[in-house]
């Protein structure tokens, strides 16, 4: 397979400190990027000068400290809302991750809009995150959940989801890259066909935001959810996106200080949003190294990286998939997933296989990733997953399926 | 450091010019600046339909926000409605001087944010101009 | 005033490295700490080494990185307990802040036990915080709220507090501390008398567990809520305390991964509490930071940083009163006060005053501080508000002093 | 380093002893290990009211809990409900052999917190155990 010339992906790791450790005397090699992303050295510099330097609660301070952090953080927002195209930085809110932003749309959009009968359409591989919220706001609602099914390959039925959206539905929650088959969605025509028909779409961009460029202009998402922890930044901190004035429309997801405009004993008015939406105080040094994260890979490239990571997934399922036993779940076409492979090997059961993988230096995710719906689908109690991303490399992919191979005399298979 | 808070400026916090309500006013608007409570309503009187006849503010807070209302009602009396419309950022901070922080400096803005709100709106292009208001 | 002999300021200082801070050619003074604190060189130091050696999404992972992130993270929880004296890990939830926790409470408790024509009974004095949610809970479920009242001095109307008990009430919501008058409120005493009518009570510890020895088996308190930014641990980390088996009978919060044991397409199970209430990756680091702000504090002493600030809160006090002109509010007591001392001075504009202090490089706060109902209580539209930690010292207040006098020299009081 | 994935562990894990059910079991309990998803079903059938006369035990999951599972009952069959309830975990993890991580021990235990659970509840003492079972 021919190289990307312009990716020097040694270079990009001497960014990353942790990758210098020794686990159990072996190198290193972080494969677990679908959880959470390893920190660049200018990721931890930025919170390192906040807390000596300019430490201090925002919005309200009237002081040079204070300016200084509330300048930071709404730089931060800016950098978020160029990040993906956004119209304006009005249209981001801070959250403490995609979870959260899936809460804050059921709540503060869902109890509004969704009523007794409605359906809200999901797919059949979605992260629990996706699900549970919409389980609890049917259930307090009287709506109903309908799943869109995937093929044997983990492709959407898009019959299905014709079907789905004919019968009516208020929301359509989805997510652009799937956390276990790397499957990479068509959302932006699945967006089309649902504003036809009025159905508004929530992409849950956890596995795409990190590793491709998104544009929710183009996209034409009415809501876009993403972790900072995935791409590079602090845990603590993620982004809700809306289009336009959704959020105008939308009641008060928490209460508290800095959501509000004014507070009487007895009732309330809100600030214009975003703030409406951050209520207290918020993680501040979590956005600001965010916003250092998206410099991070602003500067590299998303599309260096999202070739990158291409090239390895497409070497990794050849690579791997001459291990005797093996299967390989997900689209087989390394043009339609992410850096996402997930496997079984014989009867080795996925757990078994992280600590046999951690005892060479590996460090893998085993379990149903959030997603037990999906598992179910595909008739299968775990699988093994492991996931890349800008830093990985194809040495690293040898040396996992040499441990492969070391499984397999092991298990004797 | 040399402070903002100038002999003018504190002249023009404890005695106010144009400060109070006009009965006929046909241009109202009233803003609060919500980061830390300052409020502002200005009222003008028209002469016909293009000239400031009288101009008022009314209102609370930091000195520099009643001080820069108070100046700025004094530059709009006796202007068109097309000189008003052109007074800028630069005009109100002249009058103020001094450097001001981000935060201060939406105190000093709110009068004149209010102002061009109001007369916006009288001219029927509050719409458009949007952006320039939520730059102040 | 006699000297604490084993209070070390000055050593105290050198672990805050923000402190050495130059501002507009003066010695950076920082007196902004209850809206947070400064974060010490240990607690920087702990962050540091997370993303540098073991950072990893926690609980799922089988390798060695993330089994080292997880019991971290788990001992951080132990550590809280242990501070607070819960009883057990179990009665601890990690949230984003004081306010995400009393939302959590007005939520997954509120709304399973308050109900039409119910009373929640608030004071005078309450954060927005301990304000909005209820406001929210209250119009969502026809409930009433009601507030105790305070005299000029800043002291809770016993009386009043009786009589809202008699005609019963839900849930009784106080601060432990108040943010703007310093009043130490006896929650001990109202909490034994709330139990005595069947009222549950929440705690908002916000100003008083950074600050002061807390213990939650001798007050005896149902839910308590604090923020780790405000003892120097990081933003976007704060706890939500429920003894015994309370959390056991609440509705879950937010839905998602690791909150849940099962998760089927129509509907799923949850963990028990603490997971229940912490959906979706947590501020991990967050956490990490406040178990090491906790050490960091518990090592000195809490009673020991307590006695600093009672000291330096009757200094200023003293200190600050012979300003000609100036109204300092909250009780004249120094014992029944935490460090926090706002104040009026003559027809200076508080932001003006935050301003014209900034100049001298001393950082106030200015405004209402998120308690708007108290303000209209007191008469006021806002106060400046100075603010103390276990790093300030007697000669800041000096110089706060001093440039209290260059202010009545500019507006020629 | 060494695997702590011996050939004794494989073996149990492939051709495990004791599995299946009873049908006249008077003690049965069930778990599931929420971190990893391992699910195991003891049930014992009593000699008199002292003795297990016969055990089995039901599940899946990772080599480990099948094995440490299937282990347990041979260990437990024919003795006293006295002798069982002082099985350790350090008699569990002896018989694993190997370090194992925080997580993965809470695979080895699964089966013996399942059997200790029936046990105590058989006997009446589940409130008193809290605290024993709830390091497993
Ligand atoms: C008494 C009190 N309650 C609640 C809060 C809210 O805390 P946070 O903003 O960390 O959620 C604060 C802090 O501003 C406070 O002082
Ligand atoms: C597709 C998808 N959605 C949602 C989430 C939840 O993200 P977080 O745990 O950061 O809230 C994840 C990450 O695990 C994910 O992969």
């Amino acid at each position: 397979m021919q190289k990307t010339v312009q990716y020097n992906v040694e270079k990009v790791r001497q960014d990353f400190p942790i990758l210098q450790r020794i686990i159990n005397g072996k190198p290193f090699i972080y494969l677990d990027n679908a959880a959470t992303a390893q920190k660049p050295r200018q990721v931890i510099e930025t919170l390192d000068r906040f807390y000596k330097e300019y430490n201090a609660n925002i919005h309200r301070g009237i002081y040079k400290v204070s300016e200084e952090a509330t300048a930071a953080h709404e730089e931060a927002r800016a950098k978020v809302a160029r990040f993906i195209n956004a119209r304006s930085p009005n249209e981001i809110v801070f959250v403490r991750g995609t979870t959260e932003a899936i809460n804050l749309v059921a709540h503060a959009w869902g109890r509004k809009n969704v009523g007794l009968g409605d359906n809200i359409m999901l797919t059949e591989m979605e992260h629990h995150s996706n699900i549970v919220p919409w389980q609890l706001l049917a259930k307090e609602k009287g709506a109903s959940l309908k799943y869109v099914g995937i093929t044997d390959q983990g492709i959407l039925e898009r019959y299905e989801f014709q079907q789905h959206l004919q019968s009516g539905a208020k929301l359509f929650a989805v997510a652009h890259s799937s956390n276990v088959l790397g499957t990479i969605n068509p959302v932006r025509e699945l967006i089309r066909e649902a504003h036809k028909t009025g159905c508004c779409v929530l992409v849950d961009a956890a596995q795409s935001v990190p590793h491709m460029p998104v544009d929710v202009q183009d996209l034409d998402c009415d809501f876009l959810a993403f972790s900072g922890h995935k791409m590079c930044g602090p845990t603590g901190i993620g982004v809700l996106y809306a289009k336009g004035n959704l959020f105008d429309e939308m009641v008060p997801f928490h209460g508290g200080g800095e959501m509000i405009s004014e507070v009487h004993p007895y009732e309330s008015s809100w600030k214009p949003p975003p703030y409406k939406f951050e209520a207290g105080t918020t993680n501040i040094e979590g956005a600001i190294g965010l916003g250092a994260a998206i410099d991070y890979l602003s500067n590299i490239g998303l599309r260096k990286i999202r070739l990158h990571e291409r090239e390895i997934t497409a070497y990794a399922i050849d690579k791997l998939s001459r291990t005797k036993g093996i299967t390989i779940y997900g689209p087989s076409d390394p043009q339609a997933r992410g850096g996402v492979v997930s496997f079984n090997l014989g009867d080795v059961h996925p757990h078994d296989m992280a600590t046999l993988l951690d005892e060479d230096g590996i460090a893998v995710r085993s379990g149903q990733h959030c997603a037990q719906p999906l598992h179910e689908r595909l008739g299968i109690p775990a699988t093994t997953r492991a996931s890349f991303y800008l830093y990985n490399t194809e040495d690293e992919v040898d040396r996992l399926a040499n441990s492969l191979e070391r499984v397999r005399g092991i298990f004797k298979l | 450091m040399s402070s903002i808070y100038s002999e003018i400026i504190l002249d023009y916090y404890r005695n106010p010019r144009n400060k109070g309500k006009l009965d006929r006013a046909q241009i109202r608007a009233k803003d609060t600046n919500p980061l830390c409570g300052d409020v502002i309503e200005i009222q003008m009187e028209l002469d016909g339909d293009s000239k400031v006849k009288d101009i008022r503010f009314n209102g609370m807070g930091c000195a520099i926000s009643q001080a820069s209302a108070s100046m700025l009602t004094e530059l709009v009396k006796g202007k068109s409605l097309d000189e008003a419309r052109k007074i800028s950022k630069e005009d109100i901070l002249s009058l103020i001087g001094g450097q001001l922080s981000a935060v201060r400096l939406k105190c000093a803005l709110l009068s004149l944010k209010v102002m061009k709100t109001g007369l916006y709106n009288y001219i029927g292009s509050l719409e458009n101009a949007k952006e320039e208001l939520s730059s102040l």
